[in-house]
């Protein structure tokens, strides 16, 4: 076992643990804490394959963006300090199979995706210039449309959020 | 807001922030503007009528002024002075009222310089001194007149 | 096991540079404030109060931590470790000299404003575990504030890459080779470091942005409740934060550890050679820093509103039309 | 983890700004209801350093109350011994000497700029910038130590008598007095270039703690206070007392009501006392600096009542005497309860920043409120 295996579990076993904590505890804000250790985490992983960009990525838009977000909200709402309810035993049990059954999608797309033909073509570092042309790229492979169609979705909740806004300061 | 006011809002606010930090430069160069005193190695001179303590000044014979006449006890307003006095016998043979002890309470005194107006023979004075802190709040309990100290000749 | 070494040593240097930049910080802001302030500042402890620092950490050092009564606990002692990590983790892609970098990373400056948005978490944290409503509204301030601010720093840091078309800091310094970016760019870029500047005073809760403390207005906003060593965190990790930007600062347009050159003056540029390159990157840092300083003891406080008002409606247009000039400029060759 | 008393059934949150608190000077104690940071009410609470001054007095005699006045509005000490000895002489009905006059009206004026300095100062510490307090002590310095050598104390004065004052002005005095207007002069520009033209600091400033001319006099405001919001209601010109009606003095209005036309009548305030210094210091009339007053001093019985208008506003002494060596009841009526009064009127609807800048500009002194 290397030093990197070893990273590699101790990283996906914090990201995994503060995961279970988030949904175990009972204090809504320690579970967006223990999510946003999870998502470091989970960072931390695109780190250690040395993804580098998606690292970045991965913690400006949810440690800094979604997390605080949530934060946010949790600030806003009453007694969120206090302990949530406990959750019905049915409605535990369900949500054990749901995760389950989730788990076992997972594996099961994990264990038939042929890794090993990616492997050879992945250099380790992904050249930061290539990634922004593909961004804007319209032949194959180019992402212009999803990105066009993701920038629509996102200033048509701008839009959105502005005109519930609005709404408030007339009553 | 037009474009206009837009813009020369952001450079009359730039301005007059610049400005403020242009006084701030100043002083950040020009050491000789410090006015800091360094206390306990420079200790400015004060005032002769800085009221400081009441004190009795003896002169050379240990002899005061203070005649007990409880002027300096019934002007001050809270109650700092207690003065006892005591049957003397002068040189004439007369019986006649003296001070035993000039009693001064550091502790309760406002510094409102009242007694020392009040004194008709100008035995008391306001002293300079002004480090009056100590551990025990009994030692500003002070008797003004020294041991053995006698009237001045001539003081009615 | 060399590679484990390697970490060791770069570990122990980073803690050391931590220890040493809060001390020599902290002095500098006292005796910045000192003298604008007409006062001579700290002048007892060591030679002209050098020491001073160092015994007010023994001091905190020395004290209780307290934890309030119905605190969280937990989350309350994890904030100062927090914004103590984030901190740290941005010490190493910055160049403190010619090749010498902990780690050269190709996303360089996207780096350091990804690390950098977990300072906002501590404060929350800090804020909401306290169990303190000065606390609460501090926190509640300065996640608006950093949130927001973040999107025009980021925009005049956009400038910079534009222009170099790296994200790498290391290829960053590398195009001022011929002259600072400051120079070469033409007014663009000078807007680009005047917003740079003032987004990076409020990311960092600095006076005329402190709203997180304002002390006047909620006694010390979201460290009210800290005390002893807990509180020293959140202050070493506020000063090296104001170290970092500035670093970041003099990376992007004074060059880093670039010596200062004037076009074909051989013996000029040679001169300037001469002077080591670290010399040359702390003493742009420390001329930023000192700006910063200057800010907070010139300006009054803005107001929670007035502060958004200025990011949303001044700073952030102004960056986004500049971010396309300074493309423009890019795409044309404009610049020297 | 804020539900035990922290908010209102509307789910406001409540918060107390002092006792201790960095921004009131003294222990005020203020209970606000937010919706977030929106003031929605301003409660003060007071008593944290009642004194019973009022009380005290009625066993003192007429000469020894004043003292304990220098420790209610402690930054304008003169001017409220100042009323005091007013009030006591209306009783005794004594003339006192023309030189008595002046000296008080002079260092009525320079305990107003004293005063208005310290308020500069601790305004702008109250809006962030801690700089101008520093520089403002610069000058409070020397208004203290000029006013040291000739009444002997810095903040507690005790230099107004009934009949005149304590002592005789010390030689130096008109010298210093020179350097300092002098002095003031050329530093008055770096106030504004810090504080009054500051962009940050105007718009902290302009629109906020607004209060109408109505509103003011309703609250009873007085001083800086009133007169920012239109109110003519200057003491010396309304009715001058001692020399006042004799010196070129213009009463400083402003119709802004908000707390940067506060902020403005005090600036102008120290102008014009600095003007009546500059009218006075080299006329001052030879003589004796106190009328000749008996030992033991005893008002006729009757009601007696004087006001002056100190650096807060205006200062109202009344008295009733039994014809005793005591007097039977004393009451003060301090400028600074009543301007207090108006904070929840002006600090409603504004932000928390807003209202640690009206309590600034109302130049609060917690002894004068509580006594």
């Amino acid at each position: 076992m290397t030093a990197s295996t070893v990273i590699f579990y101790i990283l996906s076993a914090f990201a995994i643990a503060n995961g279970f904590l988030a949904v175990t505890t009972r204090k809504i804000f320690r579970a967006a804490i223990f999510l946003l250790f999870s998502l470091i985490g989970v960072a931390g992983l695109y780190l250690w394959m040395s993804y580098e960009f998606i690292f970045a990525v991965q913690v400006i838009v949810y440690v800094g963006g979604i997390v605080v977000l949530i934060i946010f909200s949790i600030f806003l709402t009453q007694q969120a300090g206090e302990d949530m309810p406990m959750v019905l035993r049915g409605r535990q049990l369900f949500a054990g199979l749901a995760s389950l059954a989730g788990f076992i999608l997972a594996w099961l797309l994990v264990r038939d995706y042929p890794f090993a033909e990616l492997r050879g073509t992945s250099s380790g570092e992904a050249p930061i210039a290539e990634i922004g042309t593909k961004m804007l790229d319209t032949g194959t492979g180019g992402m212009a449309l999803p990105f066009e169609v993701v920038s629509i979705l996102l200033l048509s909740a701008m839009v959105g959020c502005i005109v519930i806004a609005l709404k408030t300061r007339k009553a | 807001m037009t474009l206009k006011t837009y813009f020369s809002n952001i450079f009359s606010t730039i301005r007059s922030l610049l400005k403020g930090m242009r006084r701030t430069g100043y002083y950040f160069t020009h050491h000789k503007e410090i006015i800091t005193q360094q206390y306990p190695e420079y200790k400015p001179p004060l005032p002769e009528r800085f009221r400081g303590e009441v004190v009795m000044p003896h002169n050379a014979d240990n002899e005061h002024k203070c005649t007990g006449c409880t002027a300096c006890e019934l002007a001050c307003p809270n109650g700092t002075i207690k003065i006892v006095t005591k049957q003397e016998i002068n040189a004439a043979g007369k019986k006649k009222k003296a001070l035993d002890t000039f009693v001064y309470h550091l502790e309760l005194c406002t510094m409102c310089n009242l007694c020392i107006v009040a004194c008709p023979t100008d035995a008391i004075e306001m002293a300079q001194s002004f480090e009056h802190s100590v551990f025990d709040r009994n030692s500003l309990i002070k008797t003004l007149n020294e041991p053995g100290s006698k009237l001045e000749e001539g003081i009615e | 096991m060399a590679l484990f070494l390697e970490f060791v040593i770069a570990g122990l240097l980073c803690i050391g540079l931590f220890a040493i930049l809060g001390l020599v910080l902290v002095l500098m802001e006292r005796k910045v404030s000192a003298y604008m302030q007409i006062r001579l500042g700290p002048n007892r402890v060591g030679p002209k109060g050098a020491l001073q620092t160092l015994a007010d950490t023994l001091k905190l050092l020395s004290k209780e931590g307290l934890t309030p009564r119905g605190a969280d606990r937990f989350l309350f002692n994890l904030a100062p470790f927090v914004a103590m990590i984030g901190t740290m983790l941005l010490l190493a892609p910055i160049p403190f000299a010619k090749g010498f970098q902990l780690w050269d990373i190709n996303i360089g400056v996207l780096y350091i404003s990804a690390v950098s948005s977990l300072a906002v978490i501590s404060i929350l944290l800090a804020g909401w575990a306290s169990n303190n409503k000065y606390s609460l509204l501090g926190a509640m301030r300065s996640g608006a504030q950093i949130v927001s601010y973040e999107l025009s720093a980021g925009l005049s840091i956009i400038a910079i890459v534009v222009l170099t078309g790296s994200l790498s800091i290391s290829d960053i310094i590398a195009s001022q080779a011929d002259g600072w970016w400051i120079f070469k760019g033409h007014l663009p870029v000078w807007i680009a470091f005047v917003t740079f500047i003032i987004a990076v005073t409020a990311e960092t809760n600095r006076a005329p942005f402190d709203l997180a403390e304002a002390e006047s207005e909620l006694t010390a906003g979201f460290h009210t409740e800290y005390s002893g060593m807990k509180f020293a965190l959140f202050f070493l990790a506020e000063y090296i934060n104001i170290f970092i930007v500035c670093a970041i600062g003099a990376i992007l347009f004074f060059g880093g550890w670039m010596p200062f050159h004037i076009g074909n003056w051989e013996g000029f540029n040679r001169i300037m050679d001469y002077i080591p390159s670290s010399v040359w990157f702390f003493g742009k840092t420390f001329f930023l820093i000192f700006v910063i300083m200057w800010f907070r003891w010139t300006f009054p406080r803005l107001r929670i509103d007035q502060l958004l008002n200025l990011e949303w409606k001044y700073l952030l247009p102004i960056s986004m039309v500049n971010v396309l000039l300074i493309t423009l400029v890019a795409i044309l060759g404009w610049h020297f | 983890m804020l539900e035990e008393i922290g908010k209102t059934e509307e789910g406001d949150l409540i918060i107390n700004i002092g006792p201790q608190h960095p921004s009131t000077h003294g222990v005020l104690h203020l209970v606000i209801t937010l919706n977030g940071e929106t003031v929605k009410k301003v409660e003060p609470h007071l008593g944290y350093i009642h004194r019973s001054i009022e009380k005290m007095s009625e066993s003192l005699s007429y000469r020894q109350f004043i003292y304990a006045t220098s420790r209610m509005d402690y930054l304008s000490s003169h001017i409220n011994n100042h009323g005091c000895a007013l009030c006591v002489e209306q009783g005794l009905e004594v003339e006192i000497p023309e030189r008595a006059q002046v000296i008080r009206v002079l260092m009525g004026e320079l305990t107003r700029i004293a005063s208005h300095v310290l308020w500069w100062g601790a305004l702008a510490m109250d809006v962030g910038a801690i700089t101008p307090f520093f520089h403002a002590f610069r000058e409070r310095e020397l208004l203290n130590d000029l006013m040291e050598e000739t009444c002997g104390a810095r903040l507690t004065m005790n230099y107004m008598v009934p009949g005149g004052v304590m002592f005789d002005l010390h030689p130096n005095f008109q010298r210093r007095v020179h350097e300092f207007i002098s002095m003031f002069k050329s530093k008055i520009g770096e106030y504004d270039e810090l504080v009054t033209n500051n962009a940050i600091f105007i718009n902290r400033m302009k629109g906020v703690g607004y209060i109408s001319r109505e509103d003011a006099i309703s609250y009873g405001c007085s001083g800086p206070v009133a007169r920012a919001s239109g109110v003519s209601c200057d003491i010396r010109k309304l009715y001058p007392y001692d020399i006042y009606g004799k010196v070129q003095l213009e009463e400083v209005l402003d119709d802004g009501g908000d707390c940067y036309a506060r902020y403005i009548v005090r600036m102008k305030e120290m102008q014009q006392s600095l003007s009546v210094i500059e009218q006075l210091i080299d006329n001052i009339p030879s003589g004796d600096h106190m009328a000749k007053t008996k030992a033991v001093l005893k008002l006729p019985k009757g009601e007696y009542y004087s006001r002056v208008e100190t650096a807060r506003g205006e200062f109202g002494v009344y008295i009733v005497s039994e014809g005793k060596m005591t007097p039977y009841r004393i009451k003060y009526r301090s400028p600074g309860f009543s301007n207090l009064s108006a904070i929840d009127h002006m600090a409603r609807g504004q932000k928390i920043g807003d209202l640690v800048a009206i309590m600034g500009s109302l130049d609060l002194v917690i002894p004068d409120i509580d006594r």
